[in-house]
């Protein structure tokens, strides 16, 4: 046995005691175990359950959260935040559908991902440059947008190239939704990057200690603004891919949204602040949350009572993450 | 009067301290010695109440103090400087001092701050520092100041116990003297210190017992009086370690690096130095001098206003850090948590953080190359335990301060290094391995500038020194012209009849 | 040498192209009198922020408020205000209770809703199940009234109700995900009617993506441009929806304050005809240039 | 000279560059001028904006998010963050108006303001206890409050007793409005209980370094558990306040209400993650915020514009501390 190889070893058998830097840690799997029973829980009282078609809601569903969450994760580990999520949303939807009108489809397309990218480099630019409070600067920018979006289209806007929706948000190949298969190749791309790349491990290096990475001869600041524009880029491509499944882009929609990515992140075991958060985890958290959904609303459990006690099932999956921790 | 009984306590599974017994007498000074990582810092916390041990017991006057609760153990009159600074930035001096002892008027829960600024500058001022204005923040006070707060804060009341970890890493001479005084008269009335320290000049000068650990065992208890320093360090580490400093056979080449009237007012001004390949240039101060923000500048971390930076005979401009190491250059900082290290990131990606590039084909990093070299060559620095996916938080600090070597001696193509404190709280056996480290770097044609506050040590491993005072150089001085007297004259800017600028 | 009027329009939300679309008319009513300023706000869905708004207005002394209470059932308060100022409002949409005010004009969400009743009634022939899409949250009157006068019809004949158990947030992804998980519960479903028309037109795709658009049809209440389309498209499933014209209403409200300015007596309620629109009569109603 | 003084000398250089710890830093004064000039501007501007009327309107219109500035600072200052403040202010009203049908109205108030202390000290203990992120707790806290205020009552309630309207929410003494004396009342009170009373200085002290606070002996869990309690019992007190000025409890009401009051902490100075933030500054970041709201709608912004502008004076005001500071 070589010395390289010994070191390995050693530290898979360590993985299991030290949370957050395996990749199948305890709490991982414990989770991986809890969604499991949700799903045998669900499929035995209720038939309708596993049937193809509520499971192709589901992973219709889960598409908007899943993109933002992992947009979200990139942010989140360099100990920042971005709130302007739900804005980009609605924007990109708008104007993807609203532009139609004046170009062809995948021009409208690519204006909705650049005005995406435009927030998420302002947003990364003024946290890096200036060192705010990413909570603070995102709270902003998440109004102004809200404000120009509006001044853009106070009313629906509707795809005028039906193409718009059948290749997208609409369309599927085989059984398969279109946007869950995007979904599906953009989760390894993330992976990848975060695991596999210099920038990707600067990101998640930033998150613990900045000063360190920047003495390290790594331009801190680009991979910031990085981070935020990919958080951008990814809203904006959610809400081109939600304008084209609805068929109708609404200037209001994606309140609450960045909520949501946030309690995705941290369910799947990131930490805000820095220091903590895989892609693996964000997919479990990700999944967890719009079972958790589907699941109440099977079993015909009334608004309230699902608001309720979605929080109380936010609340035991952190405390059950901690305890096996 | 201080009975540890058959203490252990394991972190997930590794053991930190296995079965430590060891008794101490009111009145004494106990001296605990151990390498990096031997639990001493542990032990400590079990008695101060940070910790709970996973079996055993510590009977202060048959009390049992071992229970986990900080607040107890402080009832019972135990006070704790712990290793770690754990001041308030922002808050005063006074504040810091009597943090959870706030004087109060009639009712409990009212702060009174005149009382609070009185006995604070009354525990200040008998401890020596009538300097320090109890109103002042304490993040503008320099470090070593803020070691002294630190260290009043458990003056106040007359403790019972009082446990030092470490206290004197960043003290000058001078603070440290203060500080024995401090501790002599403290055990005279009664009090038991236990003092931490990887400086056994200081064991030897202070301590009336020692104690070692070694690997989470207790390996030697006995009268300071009775034991020698071979004997101490070979309870230490194991082994003896005949030299400290390995003997330099400089092979001095060309100018590496000239600095010309750099300057960052008020920090710094009109720094000129050379060094060449192959030489370690030692660069002494007092804490505070300046020498840190002369590195930083050299470095791009905060770039100097005036002057120039010639590597090689080329004029560099560095004004970040990147540019510097594209110069080849490497800083090991001074403060391995603030600036040094990712603590809850994986040894693996600490010690590869700087020298990505050297793994990666348009940013696409090849992981699987990149932990090989990076665990050989921390493995070649004998970093304990090993396991690259350990975050570094859990090593100790000795192998901390390793893990930071390895991350620039990965980096390809450098030619200039600049240390700062390398050796600072690191034990003896490891000193000697840095010390080594160091040499072999100027074998190979490295051209290193050393910073250290440490007088022993740039005076062992130099082969010139920079004596810095105030942000500027005093003198340079030669191997042959080496005198401890003089340099400190020089740095502390005492006139001397030697003293020539 | 006419006397310049100010007037101001307090919008509880301008979330929604409904809401919107009244506002925009009030103001392109405005338009033609060089002397009247509208000054517009937005509270955003909070009644406290819309109370905050009438003082505003009224520190800037305005000659007539027109007050667009959306979902709200109250604000004493601002009414209060509005009263001790002695400025006359005129509710529009919705009326608000508890609090004395000028004159009202608006839609009745109940009729609609009975309207719509029975013409699911009408259609299904008294039997199978209709399926709900609620915009909430409950403390919503619009849409309590209106499903209110769905059931009130429905209830008394054969066909059977469900209701989703969430909210869709009258928005068009609510009710796409809530129709989701009903076609999912129920195999056989018949009818479906949304409080309005954004969750319907969210619904209607889901029920294709399910290949059930020969099986349902839809109804809501609001008569959106994008509906009224699609309700005269050919072999469409969209069946009904209850007009609500919030330009007629904005530009009725307007017209309202300036009489009650002039000092004409005028009634204190008004209910504005909301007909049900189906694909026989909505060639009337659809204007491809309207905002809403 | 000696060691020691030399080592003093420089000591005291620096101090006199930061001076003693500051009440009335630059950033601070640098913060009341520019107030001071927003208001110079727009008295000067607009005729109305000086009248009693209009400062009458201000002086209420602050007081929920004053109530909920000062919790949120305790909360902000001890590194945590609440959410749920927003659907506490709804319950609360909800209680105290709902419940005057059972009870008279003093007890009523008696069981929203427990209710607001309950939900406080949840977060707290579930925070303080098993050391769980602030955000996913209060995140989830919020959810669940917000569920159950819907079941206790689905639609407005309306207080019974003309009273609880008279004396407080609507009442005045003299010019002044009731509401608005109150938030004076417990301002003091608030910078009271940080500067000069034991769990205050723990608060402060536990939002930089909460080991160092445990370590020297104090109860952290305690003090921490008492902000968020403080946090709760402010919030719905602020929902009473609210209802009996409104004279309508609205279950749906408070929605954002805890973004507006982080964006008035974070304005008057306050740093996310705990260690910055000062009574005198909340109380400029909630003036400053209610000044552009009315200086908006006084200068007659359209909706969107003033949604826009005010995200971007939001981020001028951190920009312009951060420069001073
Ligand atoms: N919180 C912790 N979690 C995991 N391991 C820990 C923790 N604290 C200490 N250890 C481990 O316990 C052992 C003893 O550490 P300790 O800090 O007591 O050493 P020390 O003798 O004080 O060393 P140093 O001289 O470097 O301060 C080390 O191996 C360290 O890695
Ligand atoms: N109170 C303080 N708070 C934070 N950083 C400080 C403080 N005092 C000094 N520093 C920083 O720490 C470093 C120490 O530099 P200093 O000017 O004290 O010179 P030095 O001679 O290198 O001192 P040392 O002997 O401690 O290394 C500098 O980067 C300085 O900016
Ligand atoms: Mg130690
Ligand atoms: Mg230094």
């Amino acid at each position: 046995m070589t010395l390289t190889t010994a070191l390995r070893d050693q530290g898979s058998a360590q993985q299991s005691s030290y949370g957050r830097i395996g990749r199948f840690n305890v709490a991982n799997i414990g989770f991986a175990l809890a969604i499991l029973i949700l799903v045998i829980v669900a499929s035995m009282a209720s038939d309708v359950f596993l049937t193809e078609r509520n499971l192709v809601s589901i992973s219709r569903q889960l598409v908007t959260n899943g993109l933002l969450s992992l947009g979200m994760l990139l942010v989140i580990l360099t100990g920042g935040i971005d709130l302007s999520v739900g804005p980009v949303v609605a924007f990109s939807g708008l104007l993807a559908t609203g532009l139609q009108a004046y170009m062809p489809f995948p021009a409208a397309i690519a204006v909705a991902l650049a005005m995406g990218l435009a927030v998420g480099l302002f947003n990364g630019f003024m946290i890096a440059r200036f060192k705010l409070q990413p909570f603070i600067v995102t709270l902003a920018t998440m109004g102004s947008v809200r404000g120009l979006l509006y001044i853009f289209s106070e009313t629906p806007q509707y795809p005028t190239d039906p193409l718009f929706r059948s290749l997208l948000g609409g369309g599927f190949i085989g059984p398969f939704p279109v946007p869950s298969l995007i979904l599906l190749c953009i989760i390894p791309l993330v992976w990848f990057y975060l695991n596999h790349t210099v920038s990707g491990r600067a990101v998640y290096a930033i998150g613990v200690n900045s000063e360190a990475v920047r003495l390290a001869g790594i331009n801190v600041r680009r991979h910031l603004i990085g981070a935020y524009a990919a958080c951008g880029f990814l809203a904006a491509f959610a809400g081109v891919l939600l304008a084209s499944r609805l068929g109708i882009a609404q200037p209001s929609v994606g309140i609450g949204y960045e909520l949501d990515a946030i309690a995705a992140v941290v369910i799947g075991g990131g930490i805000l602040g820095g220091g903590g958060g895989t892609v693996i985890g964000v997919v479990g958290g990700v999944l967890a949350l719009a079972l958790v959904d589907n699941v109440l609303n099977l079993f015909n459990v009334e608004s309230y009572y699902q608001q309720f006690l979605k929080g109380l099932i936010i609340l035991v999956a952190v405390l059950a993450r901690r305890k096996r921790a | 009067m201080l009975e540890i009984i058959n203490v252990s306590k394991s972190f997930d599974g590794n053991p930190a301290l296995r079965d430590v017994s060891v008794t101490a007498a009111a009145g004494r000074v106990l001296a605990i010695c151990g390498e990096n990582g031997a639990g001493k810092t542990t032990l400590m916390n079990v008695l101060s109440g940070a910790i709970k041990p996973d079996q055993g017991e510590i009977l202060l006057d048959e009390v049992n103090v071992a229970v986990g609760n900080p607040h107890y153990a402080i009832e019972l009159g135990i006070q704790t400087v712990h290793q770690e600074l754990s001041l308030l930035p922002h808050l005063s001096v006074a504040e810091n001092v009597l943090l959870g002892k706030w004087p109060h008027r009639r009712v409990g829960w009212l702060v009174d701050w005149k009382e609070t600024e009185r006995r604070a500058a009354e525990v200040i001022r008998d401890f020596g520092f009538e300097g320090i204005d109890v109103g002042a923040r304490v993040s503008d006070l320099s470090i070593s100041l803020q070691q002294i707060v630190e260290i009043a804060k458990a003056l106040v009341g007359k403790p019972r116990v009082l446990i030092l970890d470490e206290p004197s890493a960043v003290l000058s001479a001078h603070e440290t003297r203060l500080l024995f005084r401090k501790i002599r008269e403290l055990s005279a009335s009664g009090t038991l210190v236990i003092y931490i320290s990887h400086r056994l000049d200081e064991i030897f000068e202070v301590s009336d017992n020692v104690f070692v650990l070694k690997d989470g065992l207790g390996v030697l208890s006995a009268e300071t009086a009775k034991v020698n320093r071979d004997l101490v360090i070979k309870a230490m580490v194991g082994r003896s370690l005949d030299a400290i400093y390995p003997v330099r056979h400089p092979n001095i080449g060309e100018v590496a690096l000239e600095v010309r009237h750099l300057g960052r007012r008020p920090l710094f001004d009109d720094v000129t130095f050379t060094i060449r390949a192959g030489e370690i240039v030692g660069m002494f101060g007092l804490i505070g001098s300046g020498r840190t923000d002369v590195a930083k500048a050299i470095f791009g971390a905060e770039p100097a206003l005036e002057g120039e930076i010639l590597v090689a005979g080329k004029p560099v401009v560095t004004t970040t850090p990147a540019t510097a190491i594209a110069k080849g250059m490497a800083l090991v900082t001074e403060d391995r948590k603030r600036d040094g290290l990712a603590m809850d990131c994986s040894v693996l990606d600490n010690g590869g953080l700087a020298s990505m590039d050297r793994f990666a084909f348009h940013g696409v990093l090849n992981r699987a190359r990149q932990g090989e070299v990076v665990s050989n060559k921390l493995d070649g620095l004998q970093v304990r335990p090993r396991g690259m996916r350990r975050p570094v938080r859990q090593l100790s600090g000795g192998n901390q301060q390793k893990v930071v070597l390895g991350k620039w001696m990965l980096v390809e193509n450098t030619r200039i290094f600049i240390f700062d404190e390398p050796t600072r709280g690191v034990d003896i056996a490891t000193k000697v391995e840095i010390y080594r480290i160091l040499d072999e770097l100027a074998a190979t044609g490295q051209a290193i500038l050393l910073i250290s506050s440490e007088m022993p040590e740039v005076l062992g491993l130099c082969d010139r020194l920079i004596v810095m005072r105030s942000g500027r150089i005093v003198t340079i001085l030669d191997r042959a012209e080496f005198d401890m007297e003089a340099v400190f004259a020089h740095a502390a800017g005492i006139e001397t009849p030697s003293s020539t600028v | 040498t006419a006397k310049d009027l100010k007037i101001g329009v307090v919008n509880l939300s301008l979330c929604c192209a409904y809401f919107v679309g009244m506002d925009l008319a009030v103001k392109d009513e405005a338009k033609a009198f060089p002397n009247i300023t509208v000054i517009s706000t937005d509270a955003k869905g909070d009644v406290a922020k819309l109370t905050s708004n009438v003082e505003d207005l009224l520190s800037q002394k305005v000659d007539g408020l027109i007050i667009s209470g959306a979902w709200i059932e109250a604000a004493p308060e601002a009414l209060d205000a509005i009263k001790a100022a002695g400025v006359p409002v005129v509710l529009v949409d919705r009326m608000l209770k508890g609090g004395e005010f000028t004159s009202w004009i608006g839609p009745d969400n109940y009729a609609i809703g009975v309207g719509i009743g029975e013409y699911i009634v009408k259609r299904l022939d008294g039997k199978g199940l209709l399926v709900i899409l609620r915009g909430g949250p409950a403390d919503n009157s619009i849409g309590l009234d209106r499903t209110n006068g769905v059931l009130s019809v429905v209830e008394k004949t054969g066909i059977q109700v469900e209701k989703a158990p969430d909210f869709g947030g009258w928005s068009v992804d609510g009710g796409f995900k809530l129709m989701e998980d009903m076609l999912t519960k129920h195999p056989q479903i018949d009818a479906v009617f949304c409080e309005n028309d954004s969750m319907c037109q969210g619904a209607q795709k889901a029920i294709k993506d399910a290949g059930r658009s020969d099986k349902i049809f839809l109804t809501s209440v609001d008569g959106e441009k994008g509906t009224l389309k699609e309700i005269m498209s050919e072999g469409t499933n969209y069946g009904a929806t209850g007009h609500n014209n919030s330009d007629q209403i904005g530009r009725a409200s307007f017209h309202r304050l300036m009489a009650i300015l002039a000092g004409a007596e005028a009634p204190q309620k008004t209910v504005l005809p909301s007909p049900i629109i189906t694909k026989e009569n909505a060639i009337k109603f659809y204007n491809p240039d309207s905002v809403f």
